[in-house]
């Protein structure tokens, strides 16, 4: 495959040294890789500066609204179960404002893909605090350093069941493009959470290579749930890699289709017949 | 006529006798009871034996928002010819508890019966001109079962005696509603032959003619419109309960396999709405539906699908508010939320089918609009006619013309080299060309952002740059001049009665049915009165205003405080309506508060 | 007018060269260059600079949705007496950057003058009669840094030295501006003066008469709301992060310790009205904001504080839409939806405030009204006077009169035996007393649901039961009554201009000051025309039907597609405009273009 | 106390035998026996059967919206911490659209305590599926049988952080109002999952007391978050009791008041004095 096809003309409108231009790399050479052609790719983002990513990778795609980003994949999903469905967002629309859709999307196993940019900030917005941020951390909402805690999305992803729950980094897109891989040939709903810093309100770079390590280097099991709980709960050091994974329960998109009627494809309109309209009467006489 | 000024003091004109008129061709029949003793399924039973009598029938569940006690009740219509509403007053009162007795007694109309069992139900201020039917409804039922739950089974046996009905069918359908119950099946139908003789006793009382040959099909509008979404080919549902739309869901769950519909059941409204918005642009005709609280969780997501130019019909099934209100209760009070759905103009379209009748067609009709011009369109049913209320529906079509719209199946060969699709490309109608996702080559982002031709966000970069606030012009017209198209299709109100009138209804939606049979009741009277039926509300069906010029006087009638159609109204055409007959206590309107409305006024007071 | 039609071509008009002038008394400057270049920080010492030389100004900020790259512009009008809104056309163009001088060269004046440096930008079709300044920013500022970012300060510096302003000033304003950058501070003071001894070579330019003992006082709607707010009483402050919200959190968050503000960071819009809605009913003044697509999924909350009676008051800061559209450009599109938010009919109150200083006497407005009526307020700012624009205010009041309506401090002596507290209490005005939590003896439910005066259910045991509904009709009626009482404290609009005019521009909110600009310009010229500024919106205030009908002619300017003011005027007076001037595109309306709008109206074409 | 200063002249229309008596008695045994005065109490309810409790007790109280029960007490709690501040609601409430809420006031250890009435089931709205309903539980949504695996708020809660994570019977009302009287003691968040059930829609009755022990009868120690999630995720058993308690953190409303200037009540409005005032817009000028 020509690994131009994902080449978009629109340039990214990111600062300089923003962490979401490693993301976009390893999302391209993670797609690439797995010779996925892009008319077969479905991105859905929400609103924030990493939200913005779809414009810079050609494949179809929604740029929605703030934290929704996950119910549109799902629909897409569920109605055209042969797309790759990937969403795409920041800590502020998946662990904010949209953190019920990923807890429940999860917990419903859909066969989408959440990758989430979580810089700890609300970047685009101009620096807010958002549900990562640590505490004491010093914002335009919190002048004296924040007094609240912050959210552990792995930790609360394993205690909901998730299937599949990794953490990367954009300052190492060739581990971040492997995590993607593997998330997208999971069959179930994935998690990447990504460390992309934001250099202009909150760039932890030196901070996150200083604490970082790969979970691959320390012998983790990904199979192993309590090993996986105590690894998302470290805070003085910051593991990468692949958490946990487990592919024992079928995706929602399989146990749906085996509901419905396979022979009607959804995108395919037409009208009921004589005999099936009768039918459908019929309760109502 | 300032908001805060409508302070409408609606009477409940329930008291009152007039249908001594033995010989007319409908009847009306209240079952009155507590929650939990099978009134909805008594209901149902009776409703199902009427219809498949060869009789037209509409009917009103008075529910209540708890599981067991209080007092619930299930009001049918029937009649030889079409019948629309409530009727005028109750000529057969089956009053199973004391409630039931004690709130309806007083609307039995001259010549009708009140059927109760006096082991129960102490009756009081029982009515000149009225046949008492004291029964033994609670020991008949006790033969049978140990529990008195059955006496409406006897009660429903004793209601056909008197109406002259053939046993054979009324044991037939009982049948049939407990064929899940194997156990039950057969008392229940015993239980009903021992009413059904009792019944023997009692002279010549109200009675119809029957056609058993005729088997009419009822349903109301939430089912109606299901039925029709899935034969105009919906394939994706979505939805989070909540009455009075609930229905919808529940058929489309049960019937999701047969007609290949997937069913998604959101966390909340938002995931309902921006998923069925994501299987929209999958390619799905989708649908989801709601109520009002629902709905208002639901706005941004409109805004987003306008936005978007992505296909999408929502319906609301209207119930009595503001907030939690009175949620089995009915009313016509979202209609300002559909005119001012989220923040800042988009288009959008608002059709209020009137009947389940209706509801069918628009279906098919709110699909190819949503998908032609490739906008959100909200669909307005309420508790009256949906969750609330069944009517005979006849000549149903399933052969809806589909009607897609634009969309590109391939594309250009020179579209393969890197290049976005022009999804939002400027054409003289608004309407853009779309594709589905996983055509190879026709790539573009749904933006919310404002945007360019290919879907490239004005918003950032480029914001206020001359150029892009050239192209943010053009696309907000683009946006809006698709209404243009719409509004060619927008049907004016139908005229019922006669074309020229002393006094014309203004009404819209369900209103318009209880409105009919007042105008029915009226024409007998000599009254020269006509209405405008209102289905097409938005944009704005043409021509108009001069409709409502050519009337000689107008009276709104419809369910809300501050009259909304009527504001609409004056905002669209400047003509100010000054009668009204407003109600918002979520009651059903009953046609004869129409017609004293209308003697009222034209007795030259106002009718409110 | 059918909203399907109004499709409004509005011009870009900013090419203009009228104010040849040299000794008019106002200036306008604008500073261009990208984002990241500290434009708006520049942009802020030029009005401080020229707020202590007694000068009044308006600022516009036109930003973009990125934090560097970009082409982003601020632009000063000042005067020596009051000014409104942007000016006519540039006097003093800062052109910083090569996308700045394209943009903004031919809207500059003759007289006027472009401040540029060649070695970064080149120039093309200079403007006639124009004062070229080509000045070595660069090369300044690279004498005190290793990157030119320092090049606006010695922009600032040439500017005000041209204007003739005392640098002793200059080098103040500058210092305090970067007084926590203590490194950079003495440089930028350095680097300014070069720029002001830059400019010693060029002639007279055009100048003011400044003041330097006064020292005015700027600040946009954002703030000034958030501190009338504050000055009112407020005690707790709910936010998610918004733009053009923003400011009011952030500078609630920077002075809650001191003046008692609980600020509470929301997940969601919902958490944040739902919470303010929590500490409004625990006794506090209690207020959000918000903008647009937040404000959609507040709005279920907002039918709920209307039910429940609970004081409430929320800002909409407006931006450009619908849905995501130009985050931060402006528009005033969010009315209708305010007309109509959530489902079925509430009170509610819609102000909007025309600018800064009006914003800070709403914020003690809406707290009395929210508490008086107990019913939701909402706030409708915009970008171009909130985030985007500064305006001197003067006289703000810090005594504001607080009115807190009736609460109950004391339960009477039999209310402590198992009773409730009447909390819905029918009342001639609508209004029951209410109580705060804490209290002994004065227990009551706040509901959602219908209720009786207990706040007791209507909705479940006793729905639809006679008295039940007439307690139902009670309530409602007491709620809409309310807005008789707030009806009697609306303002009719503010009339600018002579009473009697061939032509009247009616408006509202921000919109009001480009057109007071114009109006001058207008009568300058000779023409007859005066303006309506509505900006208490609903209740729709009395008497405005005379005062439209007593207008030779009408137009009407707002900044949004279907002329929503202009709808809601003929909703509610029957007036129907027919002439627009509507802006859409996201950039404020410059005056010029409501003088041309109004001259080629006069001059019989349509304005549009 | 006179222990009938909590009754109610208003009865419960719940059917007879709804698992949520159990909990009205429980809730108003606990305060009766903490002796808290009812005028000092405010429970926020949603919308469901479970949220009509507040009118069967009487204290303050919001019977709000469907899932904002917790957003309306944080509000009352921070503008008057004085208060005990009670959310008691339904599981489509708290674990389905409004769960987000229970997220992110758990993580911000916000003083409030939270009741939900579990029964599986959307009980008002006539028994569909809810967040926690089993799969293949049959209901007018799911008439094959539910193909959606539920969410165990216990663990995912568990995962967020929360300081208070404990599971009652409604069967059990004088088990039940210990760990009310626990939770309300507890400093911070707590949750209290009750195992309410829906007598008319899904009557798990007899399999609750079939499955049921109590972890203080095993010996489970609260203070371990390990065992806690173990325990949480049983599925043959159904553990009742304390899971976990933690009380270092301190708690938001603690954190926001030393902020303030705790010297101006937040239900006393007064003008700002002219030196205020004026310290107020030197800024601007
Ligand atoms: C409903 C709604 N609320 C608020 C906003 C404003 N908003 C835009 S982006 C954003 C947060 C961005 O933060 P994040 O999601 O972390 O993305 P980042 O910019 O950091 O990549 C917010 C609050 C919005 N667009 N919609
Ligand atoms: C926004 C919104 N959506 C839907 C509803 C309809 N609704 C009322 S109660 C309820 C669910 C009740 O279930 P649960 O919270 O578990 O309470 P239960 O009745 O089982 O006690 C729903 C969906 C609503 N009132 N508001
Ligand atoms: S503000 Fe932060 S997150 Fe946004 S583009 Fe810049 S560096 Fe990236
Ligand atoms: S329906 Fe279920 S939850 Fe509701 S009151 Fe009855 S038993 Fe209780
Ligand atoms: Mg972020
Ligand atoms: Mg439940």
């Amino acid at each position: 495959m020509d690994p131009r096809v994902y080449e978009s003309d629109t340039r990214p409108d990111w600062c300089p040294g923003c962490g979401d231009f490693g993301v976009l790399a390893a999302l391209k050479n993670a797609l690439i890789t797995l010779q996925i052609p892009p008319e077969r790719v479905f991105i859905s983002s929400g609103i924030g500066c990493s939200s913005n990513l779809p414009g810079y990778i050609r494949t179809y795609a929604h740029h929605g609204l703030h934290g929704r980003p996950l119910p549109v994949a799902v629909g897409v999903k569920v109605a055209n179960p042969n797309l790759v469905v990937i969403a795409a967002a920041g800590d502020g629309d998946e662990y904010g404002i949209g953190f019920n859709h990923v807890v429940h999307t999860a917990r419903r196993n859909h066969d989408v893909k959440l990758i989430v940019m979580n810089n700890e900030v609300y970047g685009l917005t101009t620096g807010q605090l958002s549900p990562t941020s640590k505490k004491g951390q010093r914002t335009k909402t919190s002048p004296d350093g924040s007094i609240i805690y912050p959210l552990n999305p792995l930790s609360t992803l394993l205690g909901v069941g998730a299937t599949f729950v990794a953490r990367g980094f954009s300052g190492d897109p060739k581990h971040l493009s492997m995590l993607i891989q593997e998330a997208i040939k999971h069959r179930g709903f994935a998690l990447v959470d990504v460390i992309s810093p934001c250099v202009t309100w909150h760039d932890i770079y030196d901070e996150v290579r200083q604490k970082m390590y790969k979970l691959e280097d320390v012998g983790h099991d990904p199979s192993d749930l309590v090993a996986a709980l105590h690894r998302a709960q470290e805070v003085d050091k910051i593991p990468l890699g692949l958490f946990y994974r487990s592919e024992e329960k079928p995706t929602f998109e399989e146990l749906v289709s085996s509901e419905v009627t396979a022979t009607i494809p959804v995108e395919s309109v037409r009208n009921l017949s004589e005999q099936e309209f009768a039918k459908a009467i019929e309760p109502f006489q | 006529m300032s908001s805060a000024n409508i302070v409408v003091e609606t009477n409940i004109i329930l008291a009152y006798k007039m249908s001594d008129d033995e010989s007319s061709k409908d009847v009306t029949v209240r079952l009155g009871a507590a929650a939990g003793d099978g009134i909805q399924s008594a209901g149902e039973i009776v409703t199902k034996i009427f219809s498949r009598s060869g009789l037209y029938v509409s009917t009103y569940n008075g529910n209540q928002s708890l599981i067991r006690g209080g007092h619930v009740w299930f009001h049918v219509h029937a009649g030889e010819s079409r019948v629309y509403s409530l009727g005028f007053g109750i000529d057969y009162l089956v009053a199973l508890t004391q409630l039931a007795y004690d709130e309806h007694y007083m609307n039995v109309n001259r010549g009708g019966v009140i059927i109760y069992d006096s082991s129960v139900v102490k009756e009081h201020d029982f009515p000149d001109h009225v046949t008492k039917v004291d029964a033994p409804l609670t020991k008949i039922a006790l033969k049978y079962e140990k529990r008195p739950i059955m006496k409406n089974t006897v009660a429903i046996g004793l209601l056909c005696g008197l109406l002259g009905l053939d046993f054979k069918l009324v044991g037939d359908v009982i049948s049939e509603q407990f064929f899940r119950k194997p156990d039950v099946q057969k008392s229940n139908v015993e239980a009903a032959r021992d009413g059904y003789e009792f019944s023997k006793q009692f002279g010549t009382l109200k009675k119809l003619t029957y056609d058993y040959t005729k088997r009419r099909t009822f349903m109301h509008a939430d089912y109606a419109f299901a039925l029709g979404a899935v034969a105009a080919g919906c394939r994706f549902y979505a939805a989070y309960p909540m009455s009075p739309a609930s229905p919808i869901l529940h058929w489309m769950a049960s019937n999701a396999k047969r007609f290949g519909v997937r069913v998604f059941l959101g966390e909340d409204e938002i995931a309902v709405v921006n998923a069925t918005i994501g299987a929209s642009l999958a390619g799905a005709r989708s649908l989801c539906a709601t109520s009002g609280g629902g709905f208002s969780l639901m706005q941004e997501a409109i805004g987003q699908a306008a936005m978007t130019e992505t296909p999408l019909v929502v319906v609301d099934v209207m119930r009595a508010g503001p907030s939690t209100g009175l949620p089995t209760k009915t009313a016509q009070g979202d209609l300002n939320m559909m005119l001012g759905i989220s923040h800042d103009d988009f288009p959008r379209v608002i059709l209020a089918p009137r009947s389940p009748e209706d509801a069918f067609r628009t279906a098919g009709r709110a699909f190819n609009l949503a998908e032609k011009y490739q906008l959100p369109v909200i669909v307005l049913l309420d508790f009256a006619i949906g969750d609330g209320g069944y009517a005979t529906v006849e000549n149903l079509n399933p052969n809806i013309p589909i009607e897609r719209g634009k969309i590109v199946k391939e594309a250009a060969p020179d579209m393969h080299n890197g290049v976005w699709f022009k999804r939002y490309a400027l054409t003289e109608d608004g309407v853009s060309p779309r594709a589905l996702p996983g055509t190879p080559g026709l790539m573009f982002v749904a933006k919310t952002d404002e945007h360019d031709e290919f879907g490239h966000d004005l918003s950032d970069v480029l914001a206020g740059l001359r150029e892009a606030v050239d192209m943010r012009r053009k696309q907000f017209n683009k946006r809006m001049i698709k209404l243009q198209g719409v509004a060619k299709e927008m049907n004016p109100p139908d005229v019922f009665g006669p074309d020229k009138a002393d006094l014309t209804i203004v009404t819209w939606g369900s209103s318009s049915l209880p409105v009919r049979e007042a105008l029915e009741r009226l024409w007998g009277d000599g009254f020269k009165v006509n209405s405008y039926e209102f289905y097409d509300i938005y944009p704005f069906p043409a021509d108009v205003e001069s409709m409502l010029k050519q009337a000689s006087e107008l009276m709104d009638v419809e369910q809300n405080y501050t009259a909304q159609m009527a504001k609409l109204i004056r905002r669209e055409t400047g003509v100010l309506i000054q009668k009204y007959y407003l109600k918002y206590d979520g009651e059903p309107i009953y046609p004869i508060e129409v017609v004293k409305a209308v003697k009222q006024h034209i007795a030259g007071s106002n009718g409110r």
